[in-house]
């Protein structure tokens, strides 16, 4: 990229940096900008980028060995007046993001002794992300090491993992989340994939315990949803209480529910719920938790191909199945990982095509029958096959006829 | 270190080894919870445990000095029970294990300039990307426009104001849209026009010879072109020339994803504001947000014009959205032209007003 | 008469023209209805007139002599208004002006051997296409297996039992299904195999030369199968072969149309029953209907087989839905391989269990 | 089609045709052999069709002159003892089909004096069909244009109109069914193609005044169906009227609505209808009218493409336009045909491909934007386009600048 047009002479570049970066430090908000100040960070380029309403950093190729994701390294653009450099590691979160205050510290003395004392607390995707200086790096790959966790997950390969918090705090959840995350890391064809970027393109994985979808699993590349079979639980008693002492309208649960699927009947103070028409929208049981909860038959949702961008727009994730356990959904993600994989040596998928983007290429019924091969879910088209007829062998029709004769028998007397 | 062992990754696992231990105690056993005021929420075990946990709103892109972040574990070691949760939108939340304590955490944190809040009928969280403190491709600056944002809608974070229902906003520098574009607000960055390039510079994204062009190859950055608008081909000098067709660009980034060579002008950049998007399934369940004003100018450091557009939105939402409802829900039900028509969009070409139709997420299931 | 005249077609225009005078009267003017047991209406008109419809069941295929239908003018003319009207589904109204007389013209008509009822939660009528009547590509007689039907079932159209909701049956003598394949129950009549064809005469629906073949020809009977198992190939001695590959068949008759040469076997053919269709908006909104069983033997006269089983599928639904549930809605509610399970329908390859996904009709639209 | 296998003697074969058509006349339902035996039809034949279980019919080539559609005739196959004919017209039937009894009369006398007496008295499409003999055949076609109706609608072409009875004798009519039945026959361009066949396939037209759909508009190669925006309309005095007098159960109602859109307080005794979730289901119309109605902004809704078979299997309608009359789709009706025979031109469409085949093979969104130029009701598909970005110029930016200053001063003091 090159400089910004009218680009001004250094010394007024940086007295606007200064007057812009002490603007972004007023307000009642927790400023980035005093943060940054706290830091090691090269704070003066961020300004001169704002004043210059141009990202500052340009690409630079710092390489730590054997560590080929998770890395970004960037130098600062020859219109930076003192120029500069920045660095920093993706780094595995923890399962649900929970963080021990003795392993923090741990991380706070890495980012002080080693980095430059600069932590983005989750990145958008998922990730620890630490800054740091070139000269520390691979002392700062075998502390993280050393405290449990690695430097991974940029460029195409899978990226951070995501789970909601899910049965660590949430009474909501359907599975457990944070079991799956971690299951997936230990898989070794993830694994595999997570060391070295030879994708078409990025791959993230979502996984959301209940319909809230808290971590946004709707947009993963793989995403996973715990559902529930039927209609929510209801604790009838539980749920009169609530009623009778004023904290629950019925009415207004019946209305707000998106399916029309609660009916209460004011005389006999009864609740029924239509398991055939709820949506699962939680509406009713956020309202009335606990009286009224997730159901027992509990399933998982899986969709696939959401993302962002990509080379056909922004998908929201499409129907695969719906799941007893990750387990089961585990041999597809491999199995679509590997035939995006094929398809880019074919040619038919590029550099840069998301699992969304493939699946739109091949066609989505196609992806369903010879990628995964899994039934379609439904018809997602407004057109169905509406057809009559069967080319039947003697067997097929001696089953049929057999099966005809039993009807027969059945309603003999009757006809 | 050998490379094999190099090689290999230490990985987050066994979970139970990384949760708190009152946490790892009742995993899978909540049973109820209660809100205390916004941001402190009561969690109740089956077997009588209870944490709470207080949720403190972040620096834009969710960036700390170590030197705050020990502040914050020093709390959380002096009145909670050793353990912080960063959640997935960026909020710091300290557990501990009594009212009291928390509604101290509360008190100290406040002190610290750090707000609580967030859950329930508020602003949960703006997201934002990286943008100028890292990042490459960007167009705008995201953390900078988040703290404008943040300042002027904290009252809305803190449950001091409150809204129809949950709102999010995800602000991203550019249209890779790292701050993610499908929530109830999105501002992300772009060029405003078709880029430009360096026509010297352009040539590293380019093969050296013509006879390359006419082989058949094409170089990536007019591959990724999701409309053909890159146009490559060999020069009677035998050299490779690159033209880019306006008319046919939705200025989407991605020849610039792929070749720094590729610019664009600055004073043309601007953020496309899209809304209505949601990943839960309440209301009318999951949906992607669409966008609605192309184009507002993104001046640093006050972005005047962006928190008038936001808080305008806001507003219009607040005024006519029944109790409960998101902004997808609310324009879901009375339409995008309504929308429009309140806040006095002029609908064109990049901002045709849409009806979403179809379910998404597990609605797409019969279960 | 000269060509350009004998052109000109007469057409039932101006539509005025065509009503009796009372319903011209009250055009657009109707405030209420009342039903007065099954088969009688009475419409409400905002001038203070009123009309009352008697339906009256008819014989299959909606076939009548000219003397049965001159009594019923008769009934018209003495009891009614001086008007009939046919409804799409071949019953026959006989319009009148009260209650009385209504109920007069419900016994003259039953005393002809002809019953009244439908509407509401009864069987509205059993359509039939023509088949054996006049029909070339016939593969079944549906007439007489309308008569057997209606034989059985009479008392789910005079009221006498009635039903969860409206039942429409459909019976076709071929899978071009000139009798409707949407409705709630669908028997469609079909080769139960591949088709065969008559060696010599097939030469007819075949080009005379391999030549033709050969410069890419497609002759019609193969162009039109959907499922390309058709072959059409030139033989070594000039003339033109064909084969029906039976692994792609599906049955369906397309070759048939418009071949008379292509043939089966009628000891293998059969009905199919469809399922589940449904054109109004009420519950569910209107469905396609899908092939639940692919084959039962269609045996004339008594067809007992067909009999059994729509009396089964009737006796199932009526003893597992609700009020107001037509079958398709009730399958829609309680899912496909519950049907199965109730029926014991075993699953295979022409009768996959599906879960039908989208909306159709009206509801595809936002209004 | 050849003879049946093991084809029984002539003898056999007719004594058992006797039996089974005597079979047939017996039962509880009016009997079709009954009718068939009243006139001069060829009842043998079909008897012997029914004891060969095949189809006694062959095509034959009688022709009228100067009428290319509507006329229908058949001989009997050569293994039908004793031979036979049979010839039908399929003849406009009247808007509603409402028949007049001195117009039946007429009828009657023309089927019993020029046909064999013989009448199916509305066709699966809706057509009279009249049978009749070669020899009157002419004479046939006069007779029936002398009383005001004619010939016509089978092969390639328009085929019978089939309308609702609509506001003739339905409370529930949202616009004039018979009007636009007359309308569309009236239509120059209609009336052309309803004279000779020359389209690919059959098209048929459906008019239904209301979601009822007692037409199968929804299944129509373009059918109408009435509509209205919004809730249903309300009399809330009848409708506590009929609440008190326990003709109605609001509860029932509520519950029976299929979007969820009606609350019923019980205290206040307020019926509320979210005319934003109502599916137009008709359900809370058809059980409480008058006190509900359909809503009084009507509109009429627009589906194209439904069949039976054709080439790709069965289709529903899929949605065109919401329009305020039928004449404004009465172009897309006529562009419809026309592209979909420039297309057989083309050699994409083939001879027998309907409507909705024609749109599966071009691509519904090519349909919409190239053959109608309509836009697109909503997303049919599952993915939606999700993009962030605009290329502007000049002119552009400025108006965009220009509105957000609007906003910037409207929200100034408050900034
Ligand atoms: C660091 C992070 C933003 C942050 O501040 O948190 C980020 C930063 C970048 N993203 Fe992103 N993306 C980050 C989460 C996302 C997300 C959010 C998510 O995962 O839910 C998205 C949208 C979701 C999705 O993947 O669809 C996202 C969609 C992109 C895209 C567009 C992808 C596409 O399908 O087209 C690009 C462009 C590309 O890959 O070339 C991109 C590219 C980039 C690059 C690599 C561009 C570049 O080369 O400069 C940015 C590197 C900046 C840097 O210096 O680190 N980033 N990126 C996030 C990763 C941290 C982490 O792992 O936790
Ligand atoms: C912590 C977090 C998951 C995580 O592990 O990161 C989370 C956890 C919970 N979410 Fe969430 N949600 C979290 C991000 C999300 C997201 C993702 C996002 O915003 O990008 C979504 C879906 C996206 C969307 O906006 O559509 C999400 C949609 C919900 C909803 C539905 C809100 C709605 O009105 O549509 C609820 C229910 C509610 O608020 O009534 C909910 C409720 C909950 C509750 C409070 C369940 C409850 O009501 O008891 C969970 C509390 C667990 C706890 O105490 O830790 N959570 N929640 C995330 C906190 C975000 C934050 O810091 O603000
Ligand atoms: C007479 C009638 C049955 C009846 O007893 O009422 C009929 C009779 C025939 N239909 Fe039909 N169809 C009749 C309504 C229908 C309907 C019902 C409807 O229109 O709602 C359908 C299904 C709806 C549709 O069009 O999709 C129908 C779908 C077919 C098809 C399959 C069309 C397709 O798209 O594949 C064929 C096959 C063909 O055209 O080659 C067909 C072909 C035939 C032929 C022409 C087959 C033949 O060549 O022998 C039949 C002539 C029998 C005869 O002797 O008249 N008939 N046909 C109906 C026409 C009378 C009328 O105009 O009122
Ligand atoms: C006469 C007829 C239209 C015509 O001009 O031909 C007709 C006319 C009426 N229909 Fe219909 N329907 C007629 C065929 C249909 C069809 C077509 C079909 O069956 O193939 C349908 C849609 C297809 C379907 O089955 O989905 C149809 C779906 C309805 C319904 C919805 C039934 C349901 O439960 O889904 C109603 C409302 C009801 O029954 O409560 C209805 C109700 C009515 C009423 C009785 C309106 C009312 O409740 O006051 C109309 C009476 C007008 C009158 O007195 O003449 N009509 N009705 C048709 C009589 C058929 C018959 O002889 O039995
Ligand atoms: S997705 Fe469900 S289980 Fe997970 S945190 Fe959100 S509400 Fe809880
Ligand atoms: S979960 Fe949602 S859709 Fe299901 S019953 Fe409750 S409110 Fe209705
Ligand atoms: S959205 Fe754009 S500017 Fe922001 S981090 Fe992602 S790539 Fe960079
Ligand atoms: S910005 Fe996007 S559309 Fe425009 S040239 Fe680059 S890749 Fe193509
Ligand atoms: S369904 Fe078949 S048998 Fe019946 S009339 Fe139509 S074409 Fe003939
Ligand atoms: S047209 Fe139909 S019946 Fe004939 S061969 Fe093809 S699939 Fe079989
Ligand atoms: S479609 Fe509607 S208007 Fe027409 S007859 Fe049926 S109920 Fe009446
Ligand atoms: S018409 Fe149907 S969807 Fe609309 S409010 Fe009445 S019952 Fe509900």
């Amino acid at each position: 990229m090159s400089a910004p047009k009218n680009l001004p002479p250094p010394e007024v570049l940086l007295k606007r940096s200064e007057e812009i970066l002490a603007e972004l430090e007023r307000g009642p908000w927790p400023s980035h900008v005093t943060e940054l100040k706290k830091t090691n960070y090269a704070t003066r380029v961020y300004g001169v980028g704002l004043a210059a309403r141009k990202s500052p950093w340009g690409p630079a190729a710092v390489k730590v060995e054997y560590v080929t994701t998770g890395v970004l390294s960037r130098w600062a653009r020859d219109w930076v007046p003192g120029g500069g450099s920045e660095l920093h590691f993706r780094v595995f979160h923890t399962p649900g993001k929970f963080l021990k205050t003795d392993w923090l510290r741990q991380v706070t003395k890495i980012s002080k002794e080693l980095g430059v004392g600069l932590i983005e607390l989750v990145g958008q995707t998922g990730a620890l992300v630490l800054n740091l200086t070139p000269e520390k790096a691979e002392e700062m790959v075998d502390a993280l090491r050393s405290i449990g966790t690695d430097v991974g997950g940029s460029g195409d390969a899978i990226r951070a993992l995501n789970a909601c918090v899910g049965p660590a705090l949430c009474e909501y959840a359907l599975y457990d989340t944070l079991k799956w995350y971690a299951e997936f890391y230990k898989d070794k064809r993830v694994n595999d994939a997570i060391i070295s970027p030879s994708y078409p393109y990025k791959f993230k994985i979502k996984m959301s315990g209940c319909p809230m979808d808290c971590a946004r699993a709707n947009r993963g590349d793989i995403g996973f949803i715990g559902v529930w079979v039927g209609a929510p639980e209801v604790d009838l008693e539980l749920f009169r209480k609530k009623v009778e002492s004023g904290e629950l309208d019925p009415e207004k649960i019946v209305a707000r529910c998106p399916s029309g699927a609660i009916s209460w009947d004011k005389e006999k103070k009864e609740l029924k719920i239509d398991g055939s028409r709820c949506k699962k929208s939680m509406e009713c049981i956020r309202t009335a938790f606990p009286a009224i909860k997730p159901g027992r038959e509990r399933k998982i949702a899986v969709v696939v191909g959401g993302h962002v961008k990509g080379r056909f727009g922004g998908k929201m994730g499409k129907p695969l199945a719906v799941v007893n356990s990750v387990d089961e959904a585990m041999d597809w993600v491999i199995k679509t990982i590997e035939s995006w994989m094929e398809h880019m040596e074919k040619g038919v998928v590029k550099h840069k095509d998301r699992i969304g983007d493939f699946i739109t290429k091949i066609g989505y019924k196609n992806y369903l029958k010879d990628v995964v091969n899994v039934p379609e879910v439904g018809k997602p088209t407004l057109h169905t096959s509406l057809r009559a007829g069967a080319v039947l062998d003697e067997e097929e029709r001696a089953m049929w006829s057999k099966w005809v004769s039993e009807i027969v028998e059945e309603y003999k007397s009757r006809l | 270190m050998s490379e094999a062992e190099r090689l290999k990754k230490k990985l987050p696992v066994p979970y139970t080894d990384w949760l708190p231990e009152v946490v790892k105690r009742n995993l899978g056993k909540w049973v109820d919870r209660k809100y205390h005021g916004y941001g402190v929420i009561e969690h109740i075990s089956e077997t009588g445990d209870r944490i709470f946990t207080v949720k403190v709103g972040t620096p834009p892109n969710f960036r700390v000095s170590t030197d705050t972040l020990r502040k914050f574990i020093d709390v959380a070691d002096r009145l909670g029970v050793g353990g912080i949760k960063m959640t997935r939108n960026g909020n710091l939340e300290i557990l501990t294990d009594s009212l009291d304590k928390a509604l101290k955490i509360k008190e100290e944190v406040e002190r610290m300039g750090f707000p609580v809040g967030g859950w329930g009928p508020t602003l949960w969280s703006i997201n934002s990307c990286t943008a100028y403190l890292t990042c490459t491709t960007a167009v705008l600056d995201a953390p900078s426009i988040t703290k404008v944002l943040y300042d002027y809608l904290k009252p809305y974070f803190t449950g001091e104001i409150t809204l129809p229902a949950k709102l999010r906003i995800n602000v991203s520098g550019c249209p890779s849209a790292c701050g993610g574009f499908t929530t109830d607000i999105n501002l992300v960055g772009h060029y405003g026009d078709a880029p430009t390039y360096d026509p010297d510079k352009i040539k590293l994204c380019l093969p050296k010879s013509a006879k390359a062009i006419e082989a058949g190859h094409v170089p990536e950055v007019a591959e990724v072109c999701p409309t053909r608008a890159i146009r490559v081909y060999g020069k009677p000098d035998g050299s490779v020339g690159l033209d880019i067709i306006r008319e046919k660009c939705i200025a989407c980034g991605r020849c610039r994803d792929v070749c720094d060579w590729i610019d664009f002008d600055e004073s043309k950049a601007g953020v496309a504001v899209l809304v209505g998007g949601k990943a839960s399934n309440t209301g009318r369940g999951p949906m992607p947000s669409y966008q609605v004003i192309p184009w507002v100018p993104a001046i640093p450091p006050d972005y005047v014009e962006i928190v008038a557009v936001v808080k305008k939105i806001i507003d219009v939402w607040r005024t006519n959205a029944s109790e409960g409802e998101r902004i997808g829900d609310w324009i879901g039900r009375v339409g995008m032209k309504k929308f429009y028509q309140l806040m006095k969009i002029p609908e064109g070409k990049w901002n045709r007003a849409v009806e979403s139709q179809g379910e998404f997420g597990v609605r797409q299931f019969r279960i």
